[in-house]
C-alpha cells in the first residue's frame, strides 16, 4: 500500500510538473508586466527596472524557471509581488477557508443530491421522477454567480436572514454552500439514480426481497450501500474540482480564499502566488483522487481484500 | 496419417495478476501451461476441462489474438509465432474462430450482411456487389434465410445468431475454425441443430476443428480425439472412443461420472469430488489434481506426472501409469 | 494654496452641528483590495494608503478637504528666497509607538530608504534628480545624500538642484513619513512587509489576517483637536477585506459599516450602488461627494494610424458626446475640456476658441471627410476590465461608429492595458485616467505631455517642441505667474494639437453613517479617520 | 394428501408499449410435502417467471392471476407485508449466478442469517452462532472464518453453498431453485446436487427445481413439468416422462440430447425455434416446430390425461 | 390429480388495438419527456440565433437615448423595450435574442473541439494501451488538474479577447473528461467477442477502430457532448462575467449578466433576463442529454 501510494504521488509529481511548465510558459506569455504592477502607474521607467532587476525578471525564461523549481525544492515558494509576503504563508493562511468552503459547498451537494437521487431512483419513469430530475437539472443549469447574487440579495438582505458574505463562521458558510449545493446537486442525484436504477436490477436485491426483507430494508441496506460505490469516485473528483473551482463562489460571497487569490494573481501577475496557487491546487486534486481510492476501498470490500 | 494441418507444442501462456486499487502485479496465472498436440486435416480434437482451465486461452493463443509466453504454433509447416503481424493476415483467412456467446459476438451495429462481407472486405475479395450474394449464399450455408441479411443481430435468437457466427468464420473458407463453446448457450433443441450443421460443413469442407467445451457429451458426440485439460496442463488425450470407454485419469473419470444422465433408471456409482478447483494463480505442486484426487499419494504432490503414452494414441499424466 | 472646489454635501443635521467629540468607540469598515504594503516607501495604492496615512506622519500635510498645505511633524518650516533651500523644525516629544523618539534622522533615514535601488520605491522619482546628491545615493557612489543634513536633532534641511515649486506637495507624500531606523535594523529586511509596521501615526497596527486589518489608538499621538482633547477619538478601527463592493455596499445600506470611503479603491460608492443611495431618502444624507483632481481621458497615439492626422483626432474630438458619458455616470463628474481639473491651479477658465469642441457629429464627419478617412475604417479602442470604465467605452464606441468608423473594443485587465499602454506603439485610442499624486498643474501637463515622458506617462505620444520648452520652463520656475501663464499656452496648444479628448473629471461619491462624525473627503489623503467620533450606542464591533 | 404448493390456472401478463402480453398461461402444479419437482422447457418458456410469481417477487407492471396456495393460503391474494412473513421462511429461493446473487458489501454470515433476523427475534450472538452451523451443514470448511469473508473471496461453488445456506436459515417448507448448477462446473454441480438432496431429504422440504439441463432432472426430480411457450405442454412422474413421453416437444427435447454414444451421426433436433411473445401462434403453441402437426392443431389442444399423473396437452392424445 | 382443465382462452396476446398516432406522440412523450422538451428548447434557441435580426426589435447595439432617463437610470420594461433597457440604453431583449449566437457558437465548437481531441486520445489511448496509453493519461490528469480558470484568463490575456479565443480556450482544456470516458469505453470494447471476432478475421487497427470501436461509443460520447454544450455556454458566461470573455457590443448571456448585476438594486430585468435565457438553454442541453442517455440506455431498449 505505502509503495503503491509512493507510486501514485510519483506520478501526481509528473502530473505536477507538467501543470508547472504550463503555468509558467502561460503566465510569461501574459503581457502584462509585473513590475508595473507593484511600482504603480507613476513610477517611472528607472523603478520599474529596478524592480524588473530586483526580481529577476530580467533574466532569461529558463533561468527563471530553473531557478523557481530550485527554490521550490527547498521548500521555498517565493514571495508575492502583490502582498509582499511570502507565498507560502499566503496559501497557508488561505487554504484552511478554502477547504472550509470546499468542504461545506460538497457537503451541501451531497445533503441535497443524495435524498433526490434515492428519491427519483424509487419512482424511476413516474411523473414525480421527471419533476425532480428536471429541478435538479434547473439547478445546474444555473450560474452559481446569478443564484449567489439573488440569494444574498433577498435572503441576506431583504430578509436578512443570513450574513452578508464574508469568510466568518459557520453563520456565513451557510448562503455559498447552499449556492453550490443547488448548482452542483443534480451531478450525484443523476449518477445516483442511474446506479441505483442498475443496482436495483441485480440479482442480489433479488435475493434480499426472497428473504423476506422489507421495501425500505432493501434500498437502505442492499440497494444505496452499492449504489454509492461510484458517487464516492464523483465525490472525490468533485471536491477537487471545487478547490480549483471555488473562485467563483469566493467572489460572489467574498469570501477570501486560495480561489480569490489565485484569481486575482494573474490580471496583477503575481507569478509567485499563481504558480504556488496552481501546484498545490493541482496537487491537492491529485492527492483527492488518491484518497478516493483509498476510501473506495472501504466502501467496496471486492477492492479492499483482493 | 496424412501430414498434420497444425501442430502445437509447448505452448504457454501466463497472465500477470493485477490486484486491488493497487494494480500490483501480484503474480502469474498460468493458463496455460504446456500443451502440445497435433491436428490434422478435417480432424476434430475435443477440449474439455473445468471453468478456467485454460481453454480459451489455448484457442485464442493458437490464432494469435493472445500473444503466448513461450512454444511453437506450426500451420501449415510455418510457425506462426514468428510471423511478422502483418502476414498473420494471410494466416488468419485460413484459421478461424466461433464464439461461446452469441450476443457477444456479433456487432450489434451491423446488418447481418455487413457481418459477413466484412471478412471479405478486410481481405479484399470481390467487389461489394458479389459479396453481398456471398453473404447471402453464406446465410443459406447455415440453414437461415438468406432474406435476413438486411435484419440486425438482435432480431435473431440465439441459435440463429450462432449460426452467423459460424458463417462468417466459413467466409473465408478456412482450414481450421477453433469453435470455443459454440454451443454452450443453447438450449438443448437449437444446439442440436448447430452440431448437425457443424456436422455438415466439415464434411463439405474437409474442415478441421478444435472444439472446446465443458459438456463432455456434445465433446463426445462430435469429436474425434478429446484433449482434458485441468487447470492449463493436459492430464489425458486420447481417441474419443477409447478416451469414454475407459478413462485413465481420476479427474476425466470423475468428470464423466458427474454428468448427469438424462434416464431415471441409470444409477451410477459416482466419484464426488471434494473441495474446489485450486486458484491458477497459486497451482498445488506437483500433480495439479492431487489436492481432489481420490487416489492420491504423498508422491503425487511432490512430483510432476509425465506426459505418456499408455496406449496406442492414449495420452496421460498421472503417476497411476508409471 | 489655490482655490479648491470642495463640495461636500453633508445633510443631517447631526451630521454638521457641532456637538462635542465623543471620546472611544470602534467603527467597521470594508476594503475592496488587499493591503499591499504598509511601508510607507513603498506604498502606493489607495488601500495601503489608507492605512500607512493612519499609521504614519509626514512633515507636512493637507488641511481638512482642501489642498492648502499645513505643518504636521515639521513644527515650522522655511524656504529660501532662491527656492532651492528648505529647513524644517521638527515637532519635539513625538514618539514611535515603541516609544523611540521622532527626529530629523527619523526622516533622512526615510529619504534614504526611497532612494535605495533595493527598496525599489516608487517615489524615488519624485526627488531623484531634484534633492541634491539623490542621483548618487541613488546609483551607490555616496553614502549619504549630501542635501539632506540635520545640524541638530530637532532641524532638517533639505538643499534642491534646482527650484521646484510643488516640492512642499511632494513632501506630503506618505513615501517621506518619519520611520524608526532603530526598529528597522531590528526587525531587519522584512520589518516592512505588510504585516508590520512602526509609525508614529494616530492609529498603531494591532493585527491583520487574511480577513482583516485593525487598527487601535495611540494612546500617546501628539495631536489635539481644537479643544485641547487628545486625537484620535475612536478606539479601533476593523477594516474587513471583503472585495464584492457590491456586497459592501449593502453591507453599508444595512448599517453594519460605518464609512464607504477610500476603501473602495478611492471610487467610493460602487457605481453599482449609487442610484440606490440617491433614490433612498435615508440613504441620500450619508452621501458625500467631493471633485477629485483627476481627468479621465481617451488616449489618440499620434503615432499610430489615422490618428497620426491631427484632422482625425480633432474630428473624434468633436465626435464624443461627453454629455452621456457623465449621464452614464448619474453625472458624478463635470464634462472636461482639457487635461487640468478644475481643482488644481492653472486650470484655464477661458479657454481659446480654437482650442475648445463640442459635441457635434457632423462637423466630425466633415473633418474626417477632409482627412479622407474612409466610412467603416477599423479601429480598436483599448480599455480595461472596470465597469464603469466598459460603459463608458461603449458609449464613446457608439460615438465613434457614428461618425463613420467600425470600433471594436478590446478590454483587458488592467495591469496588461498599462504594460501594453506603455509600450507607446500598439494603442491607437484608449481610455485612461490621471489622477494626482499633489495638486500641481506639472503632475498632470508635464508627466502627460512632455516628450521626454513618452512612452510611460505620455502614452498618447505626444510631441511638440513648443509644448516641451514651455513646460520644462514651468518645472522650474518659482515665479507663479509666470508659471501659470506658460501652462496656459501649452493646455491650449495642447487642445489644438488634440492628443486628447479629455472626457470628464469625475467626482467621488462617499458615504458614512449618519451617526459618524467629522467625515470629510480629502481630495489628496486617505479618509479623516482620526478626526472622526462616532455617536456613544454606534460602536460597532 | 393435501399438497403443499397448489398453483391452479397461474396467468402472468406484462405490459410492454401499453400492450399486454401474456407470458405463461393456464399453468397448474402441485408439489407435495418432501417432493422434488423439476420445472424444464427451453430458454424463455416462462420458469423463471413462474417461480417468481410464486414468490410474489415480479416486478408491479406483471398482472399475476390464478392461485397460488401455499398449505391452503392463497399467496395471490396476501397483503404484500403478509407476504412478506412467507418469502425467506416458509418458501426460500436459490438463483442461477451465485456470483451476483450475494450482496458484495456484506459479509457472508450477515446475509445468511438476515433472513433469521427478519423472521425470528435472534440475538446477534446466537444469530451468528446459527450462521456459522448453517455453513458447516452446507459444507463449508472453516466455517468460523468464512463466516466474515465477503462473496468475492468465495469460488463459485462456495457461494452457491452459502445461498443454500440462506436458503436453509429458517428451515423453509418449499426450495425454488431456478437453475441452480447452470453456472458451475460438472464436478460442481454433482456436488450440489448432492447436497440440495440431503437436505431436502433431512429436513423433508419440497424443492422446485428449474433447469433446462434433463439430466440433472432425471437425477433429483420425482416429478416433472414440461413448459413450452408459457404453458405446460406435460407433466408426469419422473418415469413417466423420461421412460413414455408424449409430448412431440418432450420427445423432441429427449432425441435432441446428444448420447454418450460416441458415433458421429446427425442428432434428430426440433426445427425452428421458439416463437417469441410477440406473435404467438394460435392453438398449439407447438405446432410451427412439431412433426406431426395437422389442421387440428390450429386449435387449443387439451390436457389429456395419460396414465395418472401423467397429462400431455396434444392432440395427438385426444 | 390434475384433471383435464378447460381453455380458458385461445387467445394468447392481448394487444390491444394499435393506438392512433396522436395518443402514440404522447406515450413517448411520456416516456422520454426530458428529450422532447430538451429538444423544443434546443430548437427554440437554434431559431432565436439563426433569425436574431429578425426577431429582434431593434439592432442590439443601439445606444438609445430613450433608454436612459436623465440622470442615468436605465429605463423599465415599457412597450417600446418590452424586457427593458440596459445602463447603456439599449434594449435587453434584443440583445438577449442576440446573446443566443454567442452561446450557441461558443458552447457547439468548443463542445466539437472537447469531442474531436477527447474522441481522438480516447480511442488512441484504450486501444492502443502501453506506453502511449500511460502517455496520453497523464497528459490528461495533467489537463483535468489544470486550473481551468486560470487557463482561460491567461490565454485570453494573451490572445486577446474574442470569440473565437474563448472557444478556442474552453475547447482545448475541456476534454479530459471525453477522454476518460471513450478510453474506459474502448478499453471494455475491447473484450468483446465481436471485436475479438474483427481481430481474427485480420481486420487492420484502423478497421477495427473506425468501423467496430468507434461506432459503439458514439452514443455516450453524444450524450457526454451535449451535456458539455450546455456546461461551455456556462463557462463562456461565467469568463464573460469575470470580464474576460467576450467583447462589447456584441451581446453573450455572460457579460449582460455581468452587466445587469451591476445594476441589481436599481434595474433587476437586466440580470433577470439574460439570466433566465442561459438558464433556459443550459438546461435544454441538459435535458437533451440526459433524455439521449435514457433512451440510448440499453435497459431501456425493447427489441
Ligand atoms: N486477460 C486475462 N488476464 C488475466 N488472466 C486471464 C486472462 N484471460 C484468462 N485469464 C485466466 O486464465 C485462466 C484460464 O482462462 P480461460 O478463459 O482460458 O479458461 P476457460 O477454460 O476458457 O474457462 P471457461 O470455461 O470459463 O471459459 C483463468 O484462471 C483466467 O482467470
Ligand atoms: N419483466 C418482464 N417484462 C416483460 N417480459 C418479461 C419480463 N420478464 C420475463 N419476460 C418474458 O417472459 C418470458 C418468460 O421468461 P422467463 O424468464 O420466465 O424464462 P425462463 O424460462 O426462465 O428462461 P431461461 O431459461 O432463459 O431463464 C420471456 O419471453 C421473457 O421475455
Ligand atoms: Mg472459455
Ligand atoms: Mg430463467
Amino acid at each position: 500500500m505505502a509503495s503503491y501510494i509512493v507510486r501514485r504521488l510519483g506520478g501526481a509529481l509528473i502530473v505536477v510538473f507538467g501543470i508547472s511548465v504550463v503555468t509558467f510558459l502561460l503566465v510569461y506569455a501574459i503581457p502584462s508586466d509585473p513590475a508595473r504592477m507593484i511600482a504603480g502607474q507613476k513610477a517611472s521607467p528607472q523603478v520599474i527596472s529596478q524592480i524588473r532587476h530586483n526580481l529577476g525578471l530580467d533574466q532569461p525564461l529558463l533561468l527563471q524557471y530553473l531557478h523557481y523549481v530550485g527554490n521550490l525544492l527547498h521548500g521555498n515558494f517565493g514571495v508575492s509581488y502583490i502582498y509582499n509576503q511570502s507565498v507560502a504563508v499566503l496559501i497557508s493562511q488561505r487554504i484552511g477557508p478554502t477547504l472550509l468552503l470546499a468542504l461545506g459547498c460538497w457537503i451541501a451537494e451531497l445533503v441535497i443530491g443524495i435524498p433526490l437521487g434515492i428519491y427519483t431512483a424509487r419512482r424511476a419513469r413516474k411523473k414525480s421522477d421527471y419533476i425532480v430530475s428536471a429541478l435538479a437539472l434547473v439547478g445546474i443549469s444555473l450560474p452559481v454567480y446569478w443564484l449567489g447574487l439573488l440569494l444574498l440579495y433577498w435572503l441576506g438582505y431583504k430578509l436578512p436572514i443570513f450574513p452578508l458574505g464574508g469568510s466568518g463562521g459557520i453563520q456565513s458558510l451557510i448562503l455559498p454552500s447552499l449556492t453550490y449545493g443547488i448548482t452542483g446537486a443534480a451531478y450525484y442525484t443523476r449518477l445516483l439514480k442511474a446506479s441505483m436504477l442498475e443496482v436495483m436490477g441485480q440479482d442480489y436485491v433479488r435475493t434480499a426481497r426472497a428473504k423476506g426483507a422489507s421495501e425500505r430494508r432493501v434500498i437502505w441496506r442492499h440497494v444505496v450501500r452499492n449504489a454509492l460505490i461510484p458517487v464516492v469516485t464523483f465525490g472525490g473528483i468533485d471536491i477537487g474540482y471545487l478547490l480549483t473551482g471555488v473562485v467563483l463562489i469566493e467572489n460572489t460571497f467574498n469570501w477570501n480564499g486560495l480561489g480569490v487569490l489565485s484569481y486575482e494573481a494573474i490580471p496583477q501577475s503575481d507569478i509567485p502566488v499563481i504558480m504556488g496557487t496552481v501546484l498545490l491546487t493541482a496537487l491537492v486534486v491529485v492527492v483527492f483522487t488518491l484518497i478516493v481510492d483509498v476510501i473506495y476501498a472501504f466502501v467496496d470490500p471486492r477492492i479492499r481484500y483482493s | 496419417m496424412s501430414e498434420p494441418l497444425l501442430r502445437v507444442n509447448q505452448l504457454k501462456k501466463s497472465f500477470p495478476i493485477r490486484r486491488g486499487i493497487l494494480q500490483r502485479v501480484v503474480g502469474q496465472v498460468q493458463a496455460v501451461n504446456g500443451i502440445s498436440f497435433t491436428l490434422n486435416k478435417g480432424e476434430t480434437l475435443g477440449v474439455v476441462g473445468e471453468s478456467g482451465c485454460g481453454k480459451s486461452t489455448m484457442g485464442r493463443s493458437i490464432l494469435r489474438l493472445i500473444e503466448p509466453t513461450s512454444g511453437s504454433i506450426e500451420f501449415d509447416k510455418q510457425d506462426i509465432l514468428k510471423l511478422p503481424k502483418y502476414q498473420l493476415q494471410v494466416i488468419r483467412r485460413q484459421m478461424q474462430i466461433v464464439f461461446q456467446d452469441p450476443y457477444a459476438s456479433l456487432n450489434p451495429r451491423f446488418s447481418v450482411e455487413e457481418i459477413l462481407s466484412s471478412p471479405l472486405e478486410i481481405h479484399k475479395l470481390y467487389t461489394p456487389k458479389e459479396r453481398s450474394i456471398k453473404a447471402r449464399q453464406l446465410l443459406e450455408r447455415v440453414g437461415l434465410d438468406p432474406d435476413y441479411a438486411g435484419r440486425y443481430p438482435h432480431e435473431f435468437s440465439g441459435g440463429q445468431r450462432q449460426r452467423i457466427g459460424i458463417a462468417r468464420a466459413l467466409a473465408l473458407n478456412p482450414k481450421l475454425m477453433i469453435l470455443d463453446e459454440p454451443v454452450a448457450a443453447l438450449d438443448v433443441s437449437v444446439q442440436s441443430q448447430v452440431l448437425n450443421l457443424l456436422i455438415d460443413l466439415q464434411a463439405e469442407f474437409e474442415l478441421a476443428y478444435i472444439f472446446i467445451a465443458h459438456d463432455l457429451s456434445v465433446v463426445r458426440h462430435i469429436s474425434d480425439r478429446v484433449l482434458v485439460l485441468y487447470l492449463g496442463k493436459m492430464s489425458e488425450m486420447a481417441d474419443v472412443e477409447s478416451l469414454f470407454s475407459e478413462p485413465l485419469h481420476p479427474y476425466t473419470q470423475a468428470l464423466m461420472s458427474a454428468v448427469p444422465i438424462p434416464d431415471p433408471d441409470i444409477k451410477r456409482e459416482r466419484i464426488l469430488l471434494q473441495g474446489d478447483i485450486p486458484n491458477p494463480a497459486n497451482p498445488p505442486s506437483g500433480c495439479p489434481f492431487h489436492t481432489r484426487c481420490p487416489q492420491a499419494t504423498a508422491h503425487c504432490s511432490q512430483v510432476v506426472p509425465e506426459w505418456k503414452e499408455v496406449k496406442q494414441n492414449h495420452y496421460v499424466a498421472c503417476h497411476l501409469y508409471e | 494654496g489655490c482655490s479648491s472646489q470642495s463640495t461636500s454635501t453633508s445633510a443631517t443635521a447631526s451630521n454638521t452641528t457641532s456637538n462635542k467629540p465623543v471620546e472611544g468607540g470602534n467603527i467597521l469598515m470594508d476594503t475592496v483590495s488587499n493591503f499591499k504594503d504598509l511601508d510607507p516607501a513603498l506604498s502606493y495604492d489607495t488601500t495601503s494608503y489608507e492605512a500607512v496615512g493612519e499609521m504614519y506622519d509626514q512633515l507636512v500635510t493637507y488641511d481638512k478637504n482642501t489642498t492648502n498645505l499645513k505643518p504636521m511633524l515639521a513644527e515650522s518650516y522655511t524656504v529660501s528666497s532662491d527656492g532651492l533651500t528648505y529647513t524644517f523644525k521638527i515637532r519635539q516629544g513625538v514618539k514611535f509607538w515603541n516609544g523611540d523618539p521622532v527626529t530629523a534622522q527619523s526622516f533622512v533615514d526615510e529619504f534614504q530608504r526611497v532612494l535605495d535601488p533595493k527598496v525599489a520605491s516608487p517615489g524615488e522619482g519624485f526627488i531623484d534628480p531634484i534633492v541634491k546628491g539623490s542621483t548618487e545615493y541613488n546609483k551607490g557612489t555616496s553614502k549619504t545624500i549630501s542635501g539632506i543634513t540635520t545640524p541638530d536633532a530637532n532641524t532638517l534641511v533639505i538643499q534642491l538642484t534646482k527650484p521646484q515649486p510643488f516640492f512642499l506637495e511632494v513632501l506630503a507624500m506618505p513615501f517621506f513619513s518619519a520611520v524608526d531606523q532603530a526598529y528597522i535594523t531590528k526587525v531587519g529586511n522584512k520589518s516592512f512587509d505588510s504585516n508590520t509596521a512602526m509609525g508614529s501615526g494616530p492609529f498603531q497596527l494591532d493585527s491583520y489576517d487574511t480577513n482583516q486589518m485593525v487598527l487601535k489608538k495611540n494612546t500617546s499621538y501628539w495631536m489635539k483637536d481644537k479643544d485641547g482633547n487628545q486625537l484620535p477619538y475612536l478606539d479601533k478601527i476593523t477594516m474587513r477585506i471583503n472585495k464584492n463592493g457590491q456586497l459592501d455596499a449593502l453591507n453599508f445600506q444595512q448599517g453594519k459599516t460605518a464609512i464607504i470611503g477610500n476603501l473602495f479603491g478611492s471610487a467610493g460608492i460602487p457605481s453599482a450602488s449609487y442610484p440606490k443611495f440617491l433614490s433612498d431618502p435615508n440613504l441620500k444624507k450619508t452621501v458625500y461627494s467631493q471633485a477629485q483632481n483627476t481627468v479621465n481621458y481617451l488616449g489618440l497615439n499620434s503615432k499610430i494610424a489615422p490618428f497620426d492626422n491631427p484632422k482625425v483626432r480633432q474630428a473624434i474630438e468633436y465626435a464624443i458626446n461627453k454629455k452621456k458619458i457623465l449621464q452614464l455616470l448619474n453625472d458624478r463628474g463635470q464634462v472636461a475640456n482639457q487635461p487640468l481639473p478644475p481643482g488644481v491651479e492653472g486650470y484655464v477658465k477661458d479657454l481659446a476658441a480654437d482650442s475648445q469642441y463640442s459635441y457635434d457629429p457632423q462637423k466630425a464627419k466633415q473633418l474626417l471627410q477632409e482627412a479622407g478617412i474612409k466610412s467603416g475604417t477599423q479601429i480598436t479602442l483599448y480599455s480595461y476590465n472596470e465597469p464603469d470604465t466598459m460603459k463608458i467605452s461603449q458609449s464613446i464606441q457608439n460615438d465613434l461608429n457614428a461618425v463613420g468608423f467600425d470600433t471594436k473594443v478590446n478590454s483587458t485587465d488592467w495591469n496588461t492595458f498599462l504594460t501594453v499602454n506603455e509600450k507607446g506603439d500598439t494603442q491607437g485610442v484608449f481610455t485612461l485616467a490621471w489622477i494626482e499624486d499633489f495638486p500641481d498643474a506639472s503632475d498632470f501637463l508635464n508627466t502627460l505631455f512632455n516628450s521626454n515622458q513618452q512612452p510611460a506617462n505620455n502614452s498618447s505620444m505626444y510631441t511638440n517642441k513648443q509644448v516641451d520648452e514651455w513646460l520644462n520652463k514651468a518645472q522650474n520656475d518659482p515665479n507663479k505667474q509666470e508659471r501659470m501663464d506658460l501652462y496656459k499656452q501649452a493646455t491650449e496648444q495642447i487642445m489644438k494639437d488634440a492628443p486628447w479628448v479629455p472626457l470628464y473629471y469625475p467626482v467621488t461619491t462617499y458615504a458614512a453613517q449618519t451617526w459618524v462624525h467629522g467625515f470629510y473627503i480629502s481630495p489628496v489623503l486617505p479618509d479623516p479617520l482620526q478626526y472622526i467620533w462616532i455617536d456613544k450606542d454606534k460602536s460597532q464591533n | 394428501m393435501e399438497p403443499l404448493l397448489d398453483v391452479r390456472d397461474l396467468q402472468i401478463e406484462f405490459e410492454i408499449d401499453e400492450q399486454y402480453y401474456r407470458a405463461v398461461q393456464n399453468v397448474s402444479f402441485q408439489i407435495k410435502q418432501g417432493q422434488t419437482l423439476g420445472l424444464v422447457g427451453e430458454s424463455g418458456c416462462g420458469k423463471s417467471v413462474t417461480s417468481l410469481s410464486i414468490m410474489r417477487l415480479l416486478q408491479e407492471s406483471a398482472n399475476i392471476t390464478g392461485e397460488v396456495r401455499l398449505n391452503g393460503t392463497d399467496l395471490v391474494s396476501l397483503s404484500e407485508p403478509e407476504m412478506r412473513k412467507i418469502r425467506g421462511d416458509e418458501i426460500s429461493m436459490i438463483f442461477q449466478e451465485p456470483m451476483t446473487s450475494l450482496n458484495p458489501v456484506h459479509k457472508i454470515g450477515v446475509q445468511i442469517i438476515e433472513s433469521l433476523i427478519l423472521h425470528s427475534n435472534i440475538a446477534p450472538k446466537q444469530a451468528r452462532a446459527k450462521a456459522i452451523e448453517l455453513l458447516k451443514i452446507v459444507g463449508i470448511p472453516r466455517a468460523e472464518q468464512i463466516v466474515d469473508d465477503y462473496p468475492h473471496q468465495l469460488s463459485g461453488g462456495m457461494r452457491q453453498r452459502v445461498m443454500i445456506a440462506m436458503a436453509m436459515a429458517c428451515n423453509p417448507r418449499l426450495l425454488i431453485a431456478d437453475e441452480p448448477t447452470t453456472a458451475l462446473d460438472v464436478t460442481i454441480q454433482a456436488q450440489i446436487l448432492d447436497l440440495m438432496r440431503k437436505l431436502a431429504k433431512e429436513n423433508d422440504m419440497s424443492i422446485l427445481l428449474i433447469t433446462h439441463d434433463l439430466g440433472v432432472v432425471a437425477e433429483m426430480c420425482d416429478y416433472v413439468v414440461v413448459m413450452y411457450a408459457g404453458e405446460i405442454v406435460e407433466q408426469g412422474t419422473v418415469r413417466q416422462i423420461f421412460k413414455n413421453p408424449k409430448h412431440p416437444y418432450t420427445i423432441g427435447l429427449l432425441n435432441s440430447i446428444p448420447k454418450m454414444t460416441g458415433l458421429k451421426t446427425r442428432l434428430t433436433p426440433i426445427q425452428g425455434n421458439v416463437p417469441s411473445l410477440r406473435n404467438m401462434p394460435e392453438g398449439c403453441r407447438f405446432a410451427q416446430r412439431c412433426p406431426h402437426a395437422t389442421d387440428v392443431c390450429k386449435k387449443q389442444p387439451n390436457h389429456i390425461q395419460i396414465e395418472p399423473e401423467h397429462t400431455a396437452k396434444c392432440w395427438l392424445h385426444a | 390429480m390434475i384433471d383435464v382443465q378447460p381453455i380458458t382462452s385461445s387467445v394468447v396476446i392481448v394487444p390491444k388495438a394499435k393506438p392512433p398516432l396522436r395518443k402514440r406522440a404522447w406515450k413517448s412523450f411520456r416516456t422520454f419527456p426530458m428529450i422532447y422538451i430538451g429538444s423544443a428548447i434546443v430548437l427554440i434557441l437554434f431559431v432565436f440565433a439563426v433569425f436574431s435580426p429578425w426577431i429582434a426589435p431593434h439592432p442590439y447595439a443601439k445606444q438609445f437615448s430613450d433608454g436612459i432617463t436623465a440622470n442615468g437610470m436605465p429605463t423599465s420594461p415599457n412597450h417600446k423595450f418590452i424586457w427593458g433597457a440596459d445602463a447603456l440604453g439599449r434594449d435587453v431583449f434584443s440583445r438577449v435574442i442576440y446573446g443566443s449566437r454567442v452561446s450557441l457558437e461558443v458552447g457547439i465548437l468548443a463542445s466539437v473541439i472537447n469531442l474531436v481531441i477527447g474522441v481522438t486520445l480516447g480511442l488512441i489511448s484504450g486501444y492502443f494501451g502501453g506506453i502511449v496509453d500511460t502517455i496520453i493519461m497523464r497528459v490528461t490528469d495533467t489537463v483535468l488538474a489544470f486550473p481551468f480558470l486560470i487557463f482561460n484568463m491567461a490565454l485570453v490575456a494573451i490572445l486577446s479577447p474574442s470569440i473565437t479565443n474563448v472557444f478556442i480556450a474552453i475547447g482545448i482544456l475541456g476534454w479530459g473528461v471525453m477522454t476518460r470516458v471513450v478510453r474506459g469505453q474502448v478499453l471494455s470494447l475491447k473484450e468483446f467477442d465481436y471485436v475479438q471476432a474483427e481481430r481474427a478475421l485480420g481486420a487492420s487497427n484502423s478497421r477495427i477502430l473506425f468501423k467496430v470501436i468507434l461506432p459503439n461509443v458514439i452514443g455516450p460520447v453524444i450524450v457526454l457532448s451535449m451535456l458539455n454544450v450546455g456546461l461551455n455556454i456556462l463557462t463562456e458566461a461565467g469568463l464573460s462575467y469575470l470580464g474576460i470573455g467576450i467583447q462589447p457590443p456584441t451581446p453573450s448571456w455572460g457579460n449582460m449578466i455581468n452587466e445587469g448585476l451591476q445594476a441589481y438594486q436599481y434595474a433587476p430585468w437586466i440580470l433577470w433576463y439574460p439570466g433566465i435565457a442561459l438558464l433556459l438553454s443550459v438546461l435544454g442541453f441538459n435535458l437533451l442529454g440526459d433524455g439521449l442517455r435514457d433512451i440510448l440506455d440499453p435497459h431501456n431498449v425493447t427489441h
